[in-house]
C-alpha cells in the first residue's frame, strides 16, 4: 500500500540525503549550491543548518578537482554524495570519472571501493540554451564500472537516492530537473528501492514502451489516451541504464512484439540503440514490426521558444509512433493526440507542465 | 577585501573628456540593463540574464584602452562586456527574445552573446570556458603577425577553474598579446570568497604564472582605464601576458532581475558600502569637480539614451522568431 | 591505379601534415610530443625541424586548455590539428569539444567556424592497462556537430588528414596504434578522401560485416579465410562515425540480409548499438536472421597478458558469427578459424600484428 | 635551475643512524630498479616502466617522515614511492608480470602500484589525476578525526594540469593535512621545463594557492627528510596543506629500461653534473665522512638486498597468471 504522504520529488531527494547523513557518518555532500539558500532546486535546502560545512560542502567551481577529492575519500571509506546542478558541469570532471572512479574496483582486483554517488541534473526549459540542457546519460551508460540510474517517481528518487549512496560503486544518478516538482507518494523514513534494473509500470499487450526518466511521464500520459482509443500498452521504466539487465524488456517484447524506446537524450547513438540492438538480438523473433526510437534530433539545444517546441518530443510522438506500430486509425490517433495535448493546457514547452504534478 | 589597489585615483591625470565618454558608457550600460530588469516580468526575454549592474566601471575602462580589432571573450555575465566593446544593442535584445535578428539567430540566449564586427568574439556559459578561446585568439593574432591584444573577462570564481590555470600557463610561456581581466565581485551565485578561496589576493596567482599583474579598484573606471593602457601597450608590444584584478560589486541576484540581499548571503551593510562606492555616481562627483559634466547635460544624454533603448526594443520585440523549418540547420559548416 | 610507393601509415599522416604546414600557412601542429625525438609513433617526426616551435607546438600537459586555445585560434581562422597520444588523455577536454567545439558554429546561426583536427590516438599492447587502452570513439559519436572519422588503410589516413584539415568543422580523427605500423600506396602529394560515409572495401553477397578502424584489417582477413571455404562476404570500412551515412551499409543489408557489425570500442551502448537499429529501423524486412556485434567485453583493459588474449575480438570471432548466420558447417568454420589464427603467427596480442604489414 | 634551496645541508644536524637507513632505502630502490632495467628485455614484465633510477632521495626522506598510517599517492613514475612507503615488492614484481599475485592482481601493470597496508593508496597513468584522489584521502582522514597526513606525489609537469590547481586550492581553503611534494625532474618526457613553463620556481604556485611552501634540494635525502618532518607536522596539526619542491633528476629514459642521452634534448653535460650529484654518492661521503657506514657494512647490505630481490623475482616469475575464466571479474563491487 503506497505511503498517503504526498511529497514532491526535491523533497524526497533532501529527506533521502537527510537521513543519510543522519544515520551514516561517512556520508557527506559536495559540490557548487549545496549550501546555498535555494539548495540545489531544495534538493538541499537546510542541510547545511543541521550538518554545517564539514559534512555538507560548499565547493570551489572546479569540477574535476573535487570529483577526484570525492573519489579519495570514497576510497578511504567515506561516502561522498556529489552534485552537479548541470550535468554539462560534469563534462569536466570524466576524466575521473571514467578512469579513477569507475575502473578502481576492477584494476585492483576487487581490493579497493569507491562508494561514491554523483547527482547530475538534466536542465530544461527558459531559454537554457545548448550548453545547459543537455540529456548526457549516453556518455556514462557507456563505462563499464559506473552505475547509471535514473529516477522518474518521488518514491523511486528516495529509495534510489538510499541505494546509490549504500551501494559500494560510483553510481550516476541523473536527476530530470522538471521531475523535481512531481508529486508522489512517499513513505517517511529510510528505505531502499534497489538499481536492479528496468520495472514495468502499466501493464498492457498491444506495445511495449520503453522509457527513461521524465519520459517515463510522457509514456504513461499516451498510455492513458491510447487507452481511452482501446489500446492497451505496457509501459517500462528503464530505471537503471547500467548495468543494463534487459530481462523485463524482453519478457515484454515477447509478449507484445512492439517496441518503442524513447529517452531524454540525443537519439542517435543513445540509449535507445542499445536497447533496439539488444532486443534484436535477443527476441528478433518476437518482433512483429521494426522498433522506434524516440529521441532528441541532431543538433543542440536552441534557446528560441519555437524551435524549442519542436526539439523535445513528447507523449504525441509516442502516440504516432504506436498508432504505426499497431494499426490505430488515424481517427483513434487524432483523438488520442488531441486529449495528451489537452492535458497540457497549451503550457509553452519552456515551464514545466502543470498536470505532471502527480501524485505518481 | 581581497586586493591591494596600486592604481589610485590621480585627479591630475585626470582627462575630462576621457571622464565624460566613461561616463556615458556606464549610464547606458546600466540603463539597458535597468530596462531588461523592469521589462523581464513580461516574460519576452525567455532565458536566465545575469546583470552586471554596479560593475560598469571594468569594461568601460578596458574597453577604451581597446581597438575594434582587439578581441573580448566574456562569460555568462556578458551584457556589459558586449556592449562597451561595441557590441549592437538590438541583436542583443532580439537574441534574448530568441528573434532571428539575434545575434546568435536565438539559438544562444543571453549568456552567448558575441558580435565578430566589434570583436566581441564569444561569450559562454560554462564558468571559465572562455578563458582558453581568449588565449587562442592571442595565439592566432599573434601567429598571423596582427597586433591585437584578447581580453579575457573572468569572475572571482573562473580562477578556480583548473582551465584558468592551464590557460594563463600557456600565455606566459608563449608571450601572447592576453590580458586576464578578473571583475572580483567577491561572490560566486551565493558563495564568498571565503569559503572557496585561501586568504590571498587573486592577483597572487597572476604572478605566480608569471603574468604581469596589477590590481585596481573596479569601480574607478578611469582607473581601469590607465591601467588597461599600460597592459595593452605591454601586451601590445609582444612583452608578454597580464593579468589585472578589479574588484567591484553586482547589486542585483546573481541570475534574474531581482535585489536579493533578504536572502542572507550577504549583508545589508556590505551591499550599502558598494552602493555608496557606485562606480557612476563618483564619477559625476569627479566630472562636477572639474566642471565637466552638469546634470542638464547628463539629462540630455539620458534622454539620447533611452531613445536608444526604447527603439531597441521595439526593434526586438517586433523582430520575427526563427522559422521552426531552421531548427536543425547550421550543425556542420559547408 | 593505386600509386606504386608503398610506405607505412605513420608516414602517411607524416606526410599530410608535412604538406598542410606548407601549403596552408594557417595550419599548425599541437599536442604533447609533437616535437619529441619520436615524433608521436612517427607521425610528426621532423616537422618541428623544418616548420618551428610556432607551427609544431610543443604543449604543456593541459589537455583541456589547449584545446579551449586550439578552438580559440580556429574562430580567428587559424587551422589547429591537435594531437593526444592517448585518447583516454582527451577525457580531459571534452568539455571545450562537445561545449564550445562542437557546438560554436550551430549556436551562432553559422556565424562562427572551427576548422579543428583533433588527432587521438588508441592505444593497445605491452599492457597499456585500462587507462591508456581505451576505444572512446563512441562518446565523440553522439555529440551533434562533431566529426569524427576512423581511418583504416595509409591511403585512407593521408586523404582524410587532409580533407579533416580541409574541413570547416572539428573533425576527430581516432587512429588506432597499430594501424600506424601497416604498410598501403600512398600518392606523393596531397589528394582528398571525402568525409562522406562508409565504403565497400571488399564486395560479397553472403552476410555483410560493418567494421571500423582497425577491426577493417580483422574483417578483411576474416572475409579472405571465408571465400577459401566458399563464403564470400562484404566489408564495409564504416570511415565516418558522424555524421553517419547509412546508404552503403543499408544497400548492402539489402543485398546480403545478414549483418555483423564490428569496432573497436565496448560492445554495450557501443557504435555496433547504432548501426543495428538503425539498420533495424530502416531493413528490418531485408533482414534474414538478427545482426551480430563483435566488441570489447564489459570491463576495461586488463594489463595481463592472457587476460589481454582474450579480451580483444579478432578475426576468429568475425568467422564464428558469420558462420552461424550463414549456416556454414562446423568444419568450414573450424578451417576459416585455424587459417586466420596461422597468418597471425601466434603473435602475443600485446605485440603489433606482423601480417597486417600490407599493403593495403 | 627552477628553485632555490631554503634546507641546505646542514651537517651539525647530521644523524647517522637516520643516514644509514635513508642510504639502505636509497640503494635498495636502486638495485631492484637496475634488476627491472637489467630484466626488462626478457619481456616478462609486460608493461611500461617509469625507472626512478636518481631520484631516490626524494621518497627515501620523504616516508622516513611518515607513519605506515599516512597515505601515498603516486603517478606513472611510482616504483620509488610505492617501495618507500613498505609496499610489498613481491607484488609489485608479479604485478609488472601480470600474475594474480600482483597488487593489482595483474590488471593494472607498473602504473598503478598500490599496498593499502603500507599505506600506499594508490597510482595513476594520468598525469595529475592522482592528485585530487589523495587530497581526498586527507579530507576522508580528517573528516574522521584520524591524525594522518597524506603525501601527494607529482612531477613538475603536473602542475600544468588544472587539477592540481583545483586539488591545491581545495586543500588550503579546508586546511587539510595534505603535502604536495613535487620532485621537478626538468623534463615531462623529452620536453624540457622552459618550453612548458615561465620562468619562475614552481614554488610559487604553492605560495599563491595560500599552502605552506618550501624548496628542498631533492638529491639530499637528509634535507628532504627534514623538510618533510616540519611540513608533516604542519599538516599533522591541522594548520594546513603544504607544498614542497624537490629538484633532482631522472637518469634513464622517461619510459623503458635504457639511456637516452643519445636522442639529445638533454646535454651531456647536464646529465654528467647531475650524475655528480647522486644522492647515494653523495650521502656515503657524508657517512663515511662520520665513520658511520664503511665499504664491508655497505656490501653486506647489498648482498641482502641483492638475496631479497632474486627472491622476490623467483616467487613473481613462479606465480601463476590470472585465470580466463576471472577476466571479467570486479566489475562491480557487491
Ligand atoms: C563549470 C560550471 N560550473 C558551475 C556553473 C554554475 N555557475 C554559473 S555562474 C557561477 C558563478 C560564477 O562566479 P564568478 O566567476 O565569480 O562570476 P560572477 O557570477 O560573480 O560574475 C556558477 C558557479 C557553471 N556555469 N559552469
Ligand atoms: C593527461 C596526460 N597527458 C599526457 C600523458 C603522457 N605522459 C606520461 S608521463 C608524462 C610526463 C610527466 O612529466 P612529469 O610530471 O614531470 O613526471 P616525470 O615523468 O618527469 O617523472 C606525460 C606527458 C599522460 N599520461 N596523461
Ligand atoms: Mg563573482
Ligand atoms: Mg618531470
Amino acid at each position: 500500500m503506497p505511503s498517503e504522504r504526498i511529497i514532491t520529488a526535491a523533497q524526497a531527494i533532501r529527506e533521502a540525503l537527510g537521513e543519510a547523513l543522519r544515520d551514516r557518518p561517512e556520508t557527506y555532500l559536495m559540490g557548487e549550491g549545496v549550501a546555498d539558500p535555494g539548495g540545489i532546486f531544495g534538493t538541499t535546502k537546510g542541510l547545511i543548518e543541521e550538518f554545517g560545512p564539514d559534512r555538507v560542502v560548499e565547493m570551489p567551481v572546479a569540477e574535476n578537482g573535487l570529483t577526484g577529492i570525492a573519489i579519495g575519500s570514497a576510497l578511504m571509506g567515506q561516502r561522498p554524495i556529489m552534485t552537479h546542478q548541470r550535468v554539462d558541469f560534469a563534462l569536466l570532471c570524466l576524466e575521473q570519472l571514467f578512469n579513477t572512479a569507475a575502473k578502481s574496483h576492477y584494476v585492483t582486483g576487487g581490493k579497493h571501493r569507491v562508494p561514491l554517488t554523483v547527482r547530475m541534473i538534466i536542465g530544461r526549459g527558459w531559454g537554457q540554451g545548448p550548453q545547459h540542457s543537455q540529456s548526457l546519460e549516453t556518455l556514462f551508460a557507456y563505462i563499464p564500472g559506473l552505475k547509471v540510474v535514473m529516477p522518474s517517481t518521488p518514491y523511486e528518487f528516495k529509495g534510489m537516492m538510499h541505494a546509490a549512496i549504500a551501494d559500494d560503486n560510483p553510481v550516476m544518478v541523473l536527476e530530470h530537473r522538471w521531475l523535481h516538482y512531481v508529486n508522489g507518494h512517499v513513505p517517511e523514513g529510510p528505505y531502499l528501492s534497489p538499481l536492479d534494473g528496468p520495472k514495468v509500470v502499466k501493464s498492457g499487450d498491444r506495445a511495449t514502451v520503453v522509457a527513461s526518466s521524465y519520459m517515463v511521464l510522457e509514456a504513461l500520459r499516451a498510455a492513458t489516451a491510447l487507452e481511452h482509443v482501446g489500446c492497451s500498452i505496457e509501459v517500462i521504466d528503464l530505471r537503471v541504464l547500467r548495468p543494463l539487465d534487459m530481462t523485463p524488456i524482453l519478457a515484454s517484447i515477447r509478449k507484445t512484439g512492439r517496441l518503442v524506446v524513447c529517452d531524454t537524450g540525443w537519439k542517435q547513438f543513445g540509449i535507445g540503440a542499445e536497447i533496439v540492438a539488444n532486443v534484436v538480438e535477443q527476441a528478433f523473433d518476437a518482433l512483429k514490426l521494426p522498433p522506434a526510437r524516440v529521441g532528441l534530433p541532431d543538433h543542440p539545444t536552441p534557446s528560441s521558444l519555437p524551435l524549442a517546441e519542436v526539439y523535445y518530443p513528447d507523449s504525441t510522438d509516442i502516440v504516432k509512433h504506436i498508432g504505426r506500430l499497431c494499426g490505430l486509425s488515424p481517427d483513434a490517433v487524432d483523438k488520442a493526440c488531441t486529449e495528451v495535448l489537452a492535458v497540457r493546457q497549451g503550457v509553452p514547452i519552456d515551464k514545466p507542465d502543470p498536470a505532471f504534478k502527480g501524485p505518481f | 577585501m581581497n586586493t591591494t589597489t596600486t592604481h589610485s585615483r590621480d585627479e591630475a591625470a585626470f582627462d575630462p573628456v576621457l571622464g565624460v565618454s566613461l561616463y556615458r558608457e556606464m549610464v547606458r550600460i546600466r540603463m539597458i540593463e535597468e530596462e531588461i530588469a523592469a521589462r523581464y516580468g513580461e516574460e519576452k526575454m525567455r532565458c536566465p540574464v545575469h546583470l552586471s549592474i554596479g560593475q560598469e566601471a571594468v569594461p568601460a575602462g578596458i574597453s577604451a584602452a581597446l581597438r575594434k580589432t582587439d578581441q573580448v571573450v566574456s562569460t555568462h555575465r556578458c551584457h556589459a562586456h558586449y556592449l562597451a566593446k561595441g557590441g549592437d544593442l538590438k541583436a542583443m535584445l532580439a537574441e534574448m527574445m530568441g528573434r532571428e535578428a539575434g545575434c546568435c539567430a536565438g539559438r544562444g540566449g543571453s549568456m552567448h552573446l558575441f558580435d565578430r564586427d566589434a570583436g566581441m568574439l564569444l561569450s559562454l556559459p560554462i564558468v571559465a570556458a572562455s578563458i582558453p578561446v581568449g588565449v587562442g585568439a592571442a595565439m592566432a593574432m599573434k601567429q598571423r603577425g596582427e597586433d591585437n591584444v584578447a581580453v579575457i573577462y573572468l569572475g572571482d570564481a573562473s580562477v578556480e577553474e583548473g582551465v584558468f590555470h592551464e590557460s594563463a600557463n600557456f600565455a606566459a610561456v608563449r608571450k601572447l598579446p592576453a590580458i586576464f581581466v578578473c571583475e572580483n565581485n567577491l561572490y560566486s551565485v551565493y558563495t564568498p570568497l571565503r569559503d572557496r578561496q585561501p586568504d590571498r589576493p587573486i592577483s597572487e596567482l597572476g604572478r605566480a604564472h608569471g603574468l604581469h599583474t596589477v590590481e585596481v579598484d573596479g569601480n574607478d573606471a578611469l582607473g581601469v582605464y590607465r591601467a588597461a593602457t599600460e597592459l595593452v601597450a605591454h601586451a601590445r608590444s609582444g612583452a608578454g601576458a597580464c593579468f589585472m584584478l578589479a574588484d567591484t560589486y553586482r547589486w542585483r541576484e546573481h541570475c534574474g532581475p531581482n535585489f536579493d540581499n533578504t536572502l542572507g548571503y550577504r549583508t545589508v551593510a556590505e551591499f550599502e558600502d558598494w552602493k555608496g562606492r557606485d562606480p557612476i555616481e563618483s564619477l559625476i562627483l569627479r566630472l562636477e569637480g572639474k566642471g565637466a559634466l552638469d546634470a542638464a547635460e547628463r539629462q540630455a544624454m539620458a534622454n539620447e539614451i533611452t531613445a536608444e533603448i526604447t527603439e531597441a526594443f521595439a526593434f526586438a520585440e517586433a523582430a520575427p522568431f526563427p522559422s521552426i523549418a531552421t531548427a536543425a540547420d547550421n550543425l556542420y559548416a559547408l
